[in-house]
């Protein structure tokens, strides 16, 4: 089944055909879960004008915050930002555009441009700023906002295992908008802790079916975390 | 006297009921699952994905892997489920959370509630919270009554951008418990010791003060 | 955890509520995954003027299709129907409304009535009967439907495994519709092959969460083969 | 002489490519699954919600809770997936499909396609056909150039209700394989032994003929 074989040898076979000005679309949520090999390929690639949608931005030297050293973000479409100094520093520079965007919402425009869903509408961001020029329409007595898809010429996806086929299984809280990143981008790069032979992984526990795949390579992985909060042992 | 933060936290939670999932905010809302009853179980549910969290991990446990949408390390409950940003705010937005706390920098009779944005200051970005406020049918926001300059939070409109329009019915604030109803606050009770006369001159929006407001009891 | 206990004893505590006039989902495609005791309970309890939304609608004798024989049925809700003689007979007769959907617009509706959405656009169906009286809308060059979602006052569901929880998991492609029913009911009711233990049931690998879910109930199943097709042994 | 069933099928299957994720519609669609090319993989994609059909099952093996979309007891094969029926469309409909091969009542010049209703006779349903047309790029009708009767199904305007508009660029009949471009039917092959004047005759729409219409082969 050589046809169906996604696995590349290296990171840069993986961000192959990147070019300036592209939208990519970034699983992870905080520093959990983020395609942080992927996104150091980028920073190595040196692309600029970028559009990254990501819910969050990383922070000062670690996940998508690199990109911002070397200003290889125009534009970031996130639910919240700003925990990194540099961040602040190009925003209010005006180097920076930022879109903000409701979670929910962002999550389902990434799950509608994968699905062929055009748009949707939601109750959430009504008669707030977030409603600034969109449609809006009643539905059983209630006022909905018109949102509108979002795909991404590359979608960088962390997994915790894949097989050669592209299928894909997340591990914890490590999913959360991964899956969705993986359904809307053009090119979707899977990188992950370990690939397992075809037939491994039940047929119904998969994540993400290899038909949204196209490439998936084998990393190392640092997952930093954000907020260490332990309970004591006695 | 006003409430601790302990005490708004352990005044929530006497609306939980046995078998609610709840999403709590960041903040005095964490602060609640401190005080389930103890013939009661709640299932916390966290808008990265998470239904059923648990307490934070020990250094044995710990994992990257393994976080809430406060982007703490925890753990999960017996039962827990775990799944996809989309899938968790179908369960929000389709109204499947029976209750949700979070806190606020203003709310208005309307039921109108603004928590992410102060113009002209550095704005984060809302996270889940529009979502949060325009899915849930069961709202309580937690904030303190007033500002520490003395103006109120209690509004008969809100001044800064909202985060949801005319979804708020429920306020706990250190002062008093308030029901948002045909466009006032309802004093409910009152915080102990704290005077009706002190809530009224504190609250600048419409105020129902019904003629008996008692004082909050915490068993 | 007693309140989260959803287990009940009996189908008939399992169906309790029902009305007629009523709107039930349904999950299944053909018979497979279909919640047979649950429709057969509520044969027995005679309920009428339903509103049957599901995939198909059985069979002469088996799944929906007993619950034509007292035409409890008022309206079916369908992409592909009329496997059974009777269906033909009460629509030429006109005791039995059907309102065809596009069978990934089914899916749609159900999962939309479940998260939230009160409706979305697709391009399934522009320029066909289906689109007769539906708002249309250009994005990006392309014209799309708007399609309203589906909610239930029940939903019955079949599942192969839940906990006390009503944490569920479907088997093989017994899935199907039955995870997007289980989101959309006021009152969602799985039956299943098997009751476990809570915590038994992987929490990265539960199909539906137990939020969605009201009550569970044990069930015994024929599970009756459509089309019945082999390839011999030598 | 017109091509039977297996050879429509077999020059359909000429369109594959390697790695290929298709999806086959009933009838002569799914004998495409038995002339893939020896060198070549394909999956094929069931609309009920799996990924990666394998054979029918033997006495042995099967199993009610694993169909296909014609309701047929299957296998997988490795590497296959099962999911819910949104997640089946949500491929469907976003174009994640390489290859869709259906069958039809009627092609028109637009690129539309009847296949689901006959006015008048009764309606089974649409199923996903209307999903399938609308989310694949690339689609293969295969039906017979005519009816019985004689009549053309290969039409200006489709006299049937449409299963999608505008959406169609290949079809393969008994006698021809065509092209739709520009409002019209391009004349790419002809069966063995099947004459241009006979393909002309049996097409009511606008045909446009090359110079060179070769013979398909069959290796």
């Amino acid at each position: 089944m050589a046809g169906f074989d996604k696995v590349v040898a290296s990171y840069e076979e993986a961000m192959a055909g990147l070019q300036d000005n592209m939208t990519i679309l970034a699983g992870g949520f905080g520093l959990c879960g983020i395609p942080e090999n992927l996104i150091a390929e980028i920073k190595r690639k040196g692309s600029k004008g970028l559009t990254v949608v990501s819910n969050n931005c990383g922070v000062d030297g670690f996940g998508l915050g690199i990109l911002l050293e070397d200003k290889q973000i125009r534009k970031m479409v996130s639910s919240y930002v700003g925990e990194n100094a540099l961040f602040e520093k190009q925003l209010l520079d005006g180097e920076l555009e930022v879109e903000l965007t409701p979670q929910g919402t962002l999550a389902e425009k990434m799950r509608a441009g994968g699905a062929g869903i055009p748009a949707f509408y939601t109750a959430t961001g009504v008669g707030t700023p977030v409603a600034e020029g969109k449609e809006t329409k009643q539905f059983h007595g209630r006022e909905y906002l018109l949102e509108e898809a979002i795909t991404g010429d590359f979608a960088i996806v962390k997994g915790w295992k894949a097989d050669r086929y592209g299928n894909v299984v997340y591990r914890h809280t490590a999913q959360n908008f991964n899956p969705l990143a993986a359904t809307a981008g053009k090119i979707t790069v899977v990188e992950v802790e370990e690939i397992v032979e075809v037939g491994e992984l039940d047929p119904a526990h998969i994540h993400t079916p290899g038909i949204y795949v196209d490439r998936v390579v084998l990393g190392t992985f640092e997952k930093r975390i954000e907020k260490r909060t332990v309970t004591p042992t006695e | 006297m006003s409430l601790t933060r302990e005490q708004m936290a352990q005044r929530v939670a006497q609306e939980l009921q046995d078998g609610f999932y709840v999403n709590l905010g960041i903040g005095i809302p964490t602060l609640v699952a401190n005080f389930v009853p103890n013939n009661m179980s709640v299932m916390l549910q966290s808008e990265n994905g998470l239904l059923g969290m648990g307490e934070f991990p020990t250094e044995d446990t710990i994992d990257a892997d393994m976080i809430n949408a406060g982007k703490q390390t925890v753990t999960t409950v017996k039962g827990a489920s775990i799944f996809s940003s989309a899938e968790s705010f179908a369960m929000i937005r389709g109204g499947h959370v029976d209750l949700t706390v979070l806190g606020a920098f203003e709310v208005d009779v309307q039921g109108n509630i603004a928590s992410w944005m102060i113009p002209n200051k550095l704005i984060k970005g809302m996270g889940g919270a529009m979502d949060l406020v325009a899915g849930a049918e069961n709202i309580i926001v937690t904030m303190t009554h007033a500002s520490k300059n003395g103006d109120s939070k209690l509004l008969s409109n809100c001044s800064l951008p909202l985060t949801g329009k005319g979804c708020i019915k429920k306020v706990l604030t250190d002062l008093a418990w308030l029901e948002i109803e045909n466009g006032a606050f309802i004093l409910k009770e009152r915080a102990p010791g704290v005077s009706v006369e002190e809530i009224v001159e504190k609250t600048q929006g419409k105020l129902i003060v019904p003629d008996d407001v008692p004082e909050m009891t915490f068993s």
